[in-house]
């Protein structure tokens, strides 16, 4: 693949108090950041299962990127909390188990903070590019990709699709 | 290859609610090949699939006489269950089978038969009545004893009616105490209690009994007390089954392979396997 | 060991507990567990280098509770455990798994098992937790046997292989592990012997929606072994059972022991050692740190 | 179809360079290590030791992989496409498998061929040749004199090997397909002394006969309700791994999976009896809610239900099941001891 054209992909699972809100602020601020995000607003940073995010690399995302309120600001109290400790230890397997610390992230973004939404993604974007497509983890799918010589296909398609509406 | 496991398609033409969580499906199979091949006998079922939720066991609903579509009826329950509730009119679902073995309908000709039959367990009643009705003059009396939690839950109400209307067969409907509503015209009790009031007399009689096994459970010694013999109670047994080829496991209840040696067994078949069911 | 066998007589005989969970000799080195519940069986039971299992998961399973609960009372359930094995069942009481009063810990001075049966109880044959392990005698009990003795030296062979892990780059990690997890025929053993995987129902049993699947290939396998590491770490205490129970030998608990080493590390916590304390991923604190935030 | 009397000695050098050769063809030669039967990537992982315990697994996996796909679907709005999946006919050739593995194969085959052929199973089994190798070690777990094998038996080999000496083997041919096999080779056979390879086969110590399979069959017929299950099915952990270590048990599920919204595969996955969930009915009813009666099925499927479906007993005997078990449970000990009181 080009890696000049190639863009990643990127799953954002985000808080729908702060981050999501976030993400609002910073549409209708007009500000511009890359669209490889996809976002899926979930309720709560705590609520966010790390099936989740291995599902995601399952599934083909290049990297993953965990937003939620900062801490005190949970609108469930403690969410965050819980979950500030869940991702360290997921965060250290995943690195121990060979998977790049960048791979995921993680930020707290207020709903007011639409600026350091953009940035977040913009940064998260930038590490991802640098470390490139998550082959290790697509050389699983390859049987699939056998079968379904197609589904690349799709792949790049759409990538030159999204950098063309960037 | 011949790939045992390869279903064939069918599309869905129609799609009947029955109750809350009841549907039927009427299904054509997308190649006339295999829609003129597709030979089976009343009590035999298949393999349904929602293709990327799995496969889900349930009995063909329709009469093998009435070839020019297939019936299933199923109740919401797991995963392939919702998932092809999900289906509407046009989708496509696999179909595998026919699997088992069915009920003995020519070793019953001439005798009279009782249909008992209670909540989902009356769609392979059905494939059996519609069959005995296209060929009415090789039987006897008929009976249809049928029962449901509550009004809403009886399904197949547009076939129950026109069984009522019919003179040759003696069709009694019941639902639970508690599930009858102010136009309710059946009976109303469970069905033990109904089959000990209404049961035809036992000689040169077969029951068709299928329903889920507390049903089975209490009807079996009013059955015995009102002179039925266990080998002439047919009832089916529903074992979860993956494959229906007699191959998974799953199914097995001491040696037989529910998929393959039954599901249709009669009673006294039932009393000497294990109780694994 | 007499003492031993008196002690769980005469709990049967008394009626406090309504059975004992323990070890009893198969062969010359290797035990097997067994549930006494009548008195005269007592004398079936061991306690030696050979011994094993991690028992308390049983403390856990419905069918061994329902055996406390007669008619007319509930009685207390009585497990040998070692001191290793004790600290399973302190995280289980601090997950609320089990109650401090339901049961009666029978403990030992403990010097070491070897790392599988069939193996002469040696230094070299020493299993991998009793080499780094600081806890000789344990740190909740009811009844204590055995005497104090020496546990053979040996090296640490598993920190040598994280730290060597450790210094790989990440894509020979990967492969690494993504290699061990091929091997995963999905036979469950690891969670089945665990006593922290009490759930009723297992998130790879639950269908909808299907998260993690169940077929083992690479992709399944992978999954799964990450939840499982995910879903213990910072609880499995290091009884290395997952280790021994895996028919493909996967190296499980050196996983879990460099979780165990995140936790002693970022937040001083070490499982199942104390009854006053919280679980760690269980309880808080709000001055946890945050550098993993943006 | 017997070629019991054809019997040939052929040296250790001779055959590694009949393994050379299969290798270099291309085919894949499988081999027990420690933990499993590998593929040889070079005759120096051949390691022909007779006194060997059974790998950890046998080559079950190789005929009935733990995971296959059956066939992979397409879905798009109104349609679904299904591709069908070919199995490749690979030959592959096992070398020095125990007489305990050997047998599973034909016990299996009735299982994949009655009524309804599995062709998955067939068309593999069709390519494998498998080469025995006369067992002279055992230990407290192996009971394949009790299920009617032998260490010495031949059954389900195309071609046997008995070790005479540190570099000769008697070499007997058993079946077309492994005449077949070795007739290229016939170069490296010299003329057999079955007197010779007697001797040895009558010198192997036998595994104790501690249990006899007819007895047990009553036995299971008429304690059905035993209290005994309740004992095991209290230790017992509900794990697989006995079945999946078998290398006969065949049970397995059938499950669809998505890799994209649109497509994906279905798999036959390997499925334990041991699972809680693998009777369990989607209504929340299960015929086999406790263990005790799962452990119980496992021991009748075993040794009653699939000698009354097909006249075999589902074991053969290898004891994976019983040296793997995390709790020590040997089904040996229970079978042999089913007419002791509790």
């Amino acid at each position: 693949m080009d890696k000049e054209k190639w863009e990643p992909k990127i799953v954002a699972f985000v808080c729908n108090w702060c981050t999501y809100t976030g993400a609002d602020l910073a549409g209708t601020s007009r500000m511009k950041y890359p669209a490889n995000a996809k976002m899926i607003r979930v309720m709560c940073s705590g609520s966010i299962d790390p099936v989740f995010i291995i599902k995601a690399f399952e599934r083909g995302a290049d990297g993953v990127l965990v937003s939620g309120c900062h801490p005190n600001d949970c609108h469930y109290n403690a969410g965050n909390f819980h979950a500030r400790r869940r991702w360290d230890f997921f965060h250290e397997l995943l690195d121990f188990i060979g998977i790049e610390k960048e791979r995921l992230q993680f930020s707290w973004i207020s709903a007011s903070e639409g600026k350091k939404f953009a940035d977040v993604i913009a940064k998260v974007t930038k590490d991802i590019k640098t470390l490139g497509p998550f082959t290790a983890y697509k050389k699983m799918n390859s049987e699939f990709t056998a079968v379904f010589p197609e589904i690349q296909e799709v792949v790049k398609e759409t990538i030159i699709k999204e950098k063309e509406t960037v | 290859m011949n790939n045992i496991y390869m279903p064939h398609l069918a599309e869905i033409k129609e799609v009947i609610d029955e109750s809350p969580d009841t549907r039927t499906f009427r299904l054509k199979f997308k190649d006339s090949d295999t829609a003129e091949r597709f030979d089976f006998k009343a009590g035999q079922f298949a393999e349904y699939s929602a293709f990327g939720d799995g496969e889900s066991t349930f009995c063909i609903a329709s009469s093998p006489t009435r070839k020019d579509f297939l019936e299933c009826s199923f109740k919401v329950y797991g995963k392939v269950t919702q998932a092809l509730h999900r289906l509407n009119k046009g989708d496509t679902i696999g179909i595998r089978g026919p699997y088992g073995n069915w009920f003995p309908l020519d070793e019953l000709k001439g005798k009279n038969l009782l249909f008992i039959a209670g909540g989902i367990g009356i769609a392979p009643v059905r494939c059996v009545i519609d069959n005995v009705l296209d060929m009415r003059n090789e039987f006897k009396d008929l009976t249809i004893i049928c029962g449901a939690r509550s009004v809403s839950d009886l399904i197949y109400k547009q076939e129950i009616k026109e069984w009522k209307a019919r003179t040759d067969i003696k069709t009694i409907i019941t639902v639970d105490p508690g599930g009858e509503n102010a136009s309710w015209d059946g009976e109303v009790g469970f069905v033990p209690a109904v089959i000990e009031k209404t049961a035809p007399p036992s000689d040169n009689t077969a029951v068709i009994l299928c329903g889920p096994p507390v049903m089975i459970k209490f009807t079996m010694p009013v059955l015995t007390k009102l002179g039925f013999k266990d080998e002439d109670v047919y009832t089916t047994l529903e074992n979860r089954m993956k494959c229906g080829l007699g191959k998974c496991g799953r199914c097995n209840i001491g040696n037989v392979y529910v998929c393959k040696d039954g599901p249709v067994f009669t009673y006294a078949q039932i009393k000497r396997l294990p109780q694994e069911f | 060991m007499e003492e031993l066998r008196e002690y769980a007589k005469e709990l049967l005989e008394k009626k406090e507990v309504a059975a004992v969970i323990g070890y009893t000799q198969v062969s010359e080195n290797r035990t097997k567990p067994i549930i006494i519940t009548d008195p005269a069986d007592a004398s079936k039971l061991v306690f030696n280098e050979y011994c094993l299992n991690n028992l308390s998961v049983y403390l856990t399973k419905a069918r061994i509770n329902a055996m406390c609960r007669t008619k007319d009372k509930i009685m207390k359930l009585a497990i040998c455990a070692k001191p290793c094995d004790v600290h399973s069942i302190v995280a289980l009481i601090q997950e609320n798994q089990v109650h401090r009063n339901d049961i009666v810990i029978i403990s030992f001075n403990c010097h070491g098992a070897v790392k599988d049966f069939g193996y002469e109880f040696s230094g070299e044959n020493l299993a991998s937790k009793c080499i780094t392990c600081e806890t000789h005698k344990p740190l909740y009990f009811d009844k204590i046997f055995g005497e104090e003795k020496e546990t053979p030296k040996a090296s640490d062979a598993a920190l040598a292989r994280i730290e060597e892990l450790e210094s790989m780059t990440h894509e020979e990690r990967f492969e690494y592990f993504n290699n061990e997890f091929d091997k995963c025929i999905k036979c469950y053993a690891c969670r089945a012997v665990c006593p922290l995987c009490y759930c009723q129902r297992c998130i790879t049993d639950k269908a909808i929606p299907r998260w993690i699947e169940s077929s083992s290939h690479q992709r399944g396998n992978f999954s799964w072994n990450i939840v499982r590491a995910f879903h213990l770490s910072a609880r499995c205490t290091g009884c290395g059972e997952c280790d021994r129970a895996c028919p493909m030998d996967i190296p499980l608990s050196l996983i879990n022991r460099r979780m165990a080493m995140e936790a002693k590390k970022s937040f001083s916590y070490v499982s199942g050692r104390s009854l006053e304390t919280p679980t760690l991923v269980g309880s808080f604190n709000e001055k946890d740190s945050d550098e993993l935030f943006m | 179809m017997n070629f019991k009397m054809d019997e040939k000695i052929i040296s250790k050098e001779d055959l590694l360079k009949i393994c050379q050769d299969v290798i270099a063809k291309g085919h894949t030669l499988l081999t027990p290590g420690m933990n499993e039967y590998f593929p040889v990537k070079d005759i120096s992982q051949i390691n022909l030791n007779s006194s060997a315990l059974p790998a950890k697994t046998s080559y079950k996996s190789y005929v009935f992989p733990r995971s296959e796909p059956v066939l992979y679907y397409k879905r798009s709005k109104d349609d679904v496409q299904l591709i069908d999946v070919n199995v490749d006919g690979k030959n592959i050739i096992i070398l020095g498998a125990k007489p305990c593995d050997t047998n599973s194969i034909s016990i299996m085959r009735h299982l994949f061929n009655w009524d309804y052929s599995d062709e998955f199973f067939n068309l593999r089994e069709k390519h494998f040749i498998i080469i025995g190798l006369m067992c002279s070690h055992y230990d407290e777990y192996c009971f394949c004199t009790s299920v009617g094998s032998s260490p010495v038996s031949d059954k389900g080999s195309d071609i046997f090997l008995i070790p005479l000496d540190e570099n000769n083997f008697a070499l007997r041919i058993i079946t077309e397909k492994g005449k077949e096999f070795i007739e290229p080779y016939a170069e490296y056979l010299k003329p057999g002394d079955e007197t010779r390879s007697k001797q040895v086969t009558e010198n192997v110590k036998l595994p104790e006969v501690v249990f006899d399979s007819k007895e047990v069959y009553e036995w299971l017929g008429e304690n059905f309700e035993s209290p005994k299950w309740e004992g095991i099915g209290n230790l017992c952990l509900s794990c697989a791994q006995c079945a999946f270590v078998c290398p006969v048990c065949h049970c397995f599920d059938i499950v669809d999976e998505d890799y994209s919204y649109s497509e994906g595969r279905r798999m036959k996955n390997w499925d334990g009896c041991q699972f809680g969930n693998f009777t369990l009915h989607a209504s929340g009813h299960n015929p086999r809610d406790i263990q005790s009666k799962r452990y119980r099925q496992r021991v009748n499927h075993k040794f009653r239900y699939y000698v009354d479906k097909f006249g075999e007993i589902l074991c053969t005997g290898c004891g994976r099941c019983s040296r793997g078990c995390p709790v020590s449970i040997d089904i040996k000990e229970i079978v042999s001891n089913c007419k002791e009181s509790v």
